[in-house]
């Protein structure tokens, strides 16, 4: 017989409801499991936060009908994400804020304030900036996870799959309206606004 | 990648001498122009630092000045007055207005530091 | 020619950008349009702040399927409203909270937060006061809007139609739970979670 | 309605004389036992006074204690010791301390003392 490479769960006695297999298999493989539901609390408010102000982004993206459509794509993709991130979050023993406000103070984004100056250049900056602190947060946690967490590590490849495409969204958009460059995002489109193919596991457009 | 390119330090009109302090010891001395972010000299000096939300919110670039020092935070969207009198600095919106000494690497000191004061934070 | 009513909507010059006759034709028949801006503000941020609580609220009624099963139709309808809404405030020339702080610190209901001891009864008790709260909240706003302003008292009517729902519901649950009375909400099934068929039109379940 | 039904006033220990000034003038006194909220009293006495939440934080039922008076506002989910200062009550989930005279209908009188204090309110 192999010698085993991790502690078992037996740690977890007959009948134990107060500890979960699903959790002590990821700490015996090395997680922090509370560094990781802290990091996945934080993650979740930047998403939920994100959810509010891209609702006012988007609004004062007047006139410009493509901006609103792709601000509005990454608006709800963002609560979806906020959708999985939850249930994770409670399964893996933790929860979220108990008040709405520590969750946005606690959240590891900022604000996505309306710029003083709402522009379409200043409104898209902002937007570019958000998803690039997303995407450097679920790499990050796609890193933690890495052949240790599969679970967390799949939720966090999803979002962090469109987190990408947002910022390839709004670098091809900002490029062209900031500087004039044409800078493809290589992506066809969303069968609907906030379609989240990955997060919530539809079909891809792929025609 | 910082969010803004450094600027030429040869044309910045001020320079200081800035010293990072790694975890394991090692010093680097960089001239830093007063309208350069740390972080982004840093970079330039090949130092990889962690680094999140670039924007002086999420704490992950957290260091601290060693002894007297003065730099401009004004950049940060969230940066306290009692982060800056515990010596913490947040180097992707930091720039220096004296030569400084920095130790690298303390976001969960500035996590627990802000936690014991009840100020926000990231906890992650 | 019968006389006019209302005051016309010549106020509003011809290629005018700055005014709405959409708006100008409510306030010509009565409606403080400034006050019916905050009144929706309040109440988005209302619906806004149940949709978070009601996700930590959903996760404690731990063991009770028909329960969390009930409060998540609650919450994604309340969720439905805050996106009903928000359009029809930046339509009448208001605009949501800068800071998502501001705008929970401005709800006209409570933040509805988990209870210290989170039995299903006090956890009923704080889901069915939030519904109540809500009702009067749209009642009034149907008050203030009938015969003056449909397009809102459409909006207003059919989210108070959804919240006495939801009263219902947690009446009912609550009645068995904490005192063992059968008060029947009279409602049959939504046929998806949080289907919203007033808010967002869709067919009502009438098999 | 309220949220409880109102206890019996007879069977309280204490109980004070309670005056309540509606905006035409018209008065109505009341005796209100030291455990029943001054909203469920003036309901009992046929009062048709606005409410919203009833629980003490949407301060639609917001009304103005005239002189000195004592009263209990610890059922309120939210309520500032600055609107105690100005006087100002919230009838649903206040209890009486001692006799008081009320003006009703202040709704807009607290909302806009809290607005020129920086404190939180709802607007409408």
């Amino acid at each position: 017989m192999a010698t085993k490479r991790h502690a078992s769960d037996n740690i977890v006695g007959h009948g134990d409801l107060t500890k979960r297999v699903g959790v002590e298999q990821i700490r015996a493989r090395g997680v922090d499991v509370e560094k990781l539901i802290d990091l996945l609390i934080d993650a979740a408010g930047a998403e939920f936060t994100t959810y509010y102000y891209y609702t006012i982004l988007r609004m004062y993206l007047a006139g410009n009908e493509d901006y609103k459509e792709i601000c509005e794509d990454a608006r709800l993709e963002d609560r979806a994400h906020f959708e999985l991130i939850t249930p994770r979050i409670y399964e893996l023993g933790g929860s979220i804020p108990k008040d709405i406000r520590e969750f946005a103070d606690r959240a590891g984004c900022p604000d996505a304030y309306l710029p003083d100056d709402p522009t379409p250049t200043n409104i898209l900056t902002v937007l570019l900036e958000a998803e690039r602190c997303a995407i450097r947060t679920w790499s990050e946690i796609c890193d933690l996870t890495l052949g240790k967490d599969p679970r967390t590590y799949d939720m966090a490849s999803r979002i962090l799959q469109e987190e990408i495409e947002h910022e390839a969204w709004f670098i091809e958009l900002l490029s062209k309206e900031r500087d004039g460059v044409v800078r493809p995002s290589g992506h066809f489109r969303r069968g609907t606004p906030g379609e989240a193919p990955y997060s919530k596991n539809l079909g891809f457009y792929n025609p | 990648m910082p969010t803004f390119p450094p600027l030429n330090v040869a044309t910045d009109p001020k320079t200081y001498r800035v010293t990072f302090i790694l975890p394991d010891g090692s010093e680097t001395c960089l001239e830093v122009g007063e309208d350069e972010r740390l972080y982004a000299a840093a970079c330039r000096a090949g130092l990889n630092l962690p680094c999140l939300c670039l924007q002086g919110w999420c704490i992950t670039c957290a260091a601290r000045v060693e002894g007297e020092g003065a730099w401009d935070q004004s950049l940060s969207l969230r940066y306290f007055p009692q982060d800056r009198e515990a010596g913490f600095i947040l180097l992707c919106t930091a720039r220096p207005r004296s030569d400084l000494r920095i130790r690298t690497h303390q976001r969960v000191a500035l996590r627990d530091y802000r936690i014991s004061r009840k100020l926000p934070t990231p906890r992650g």
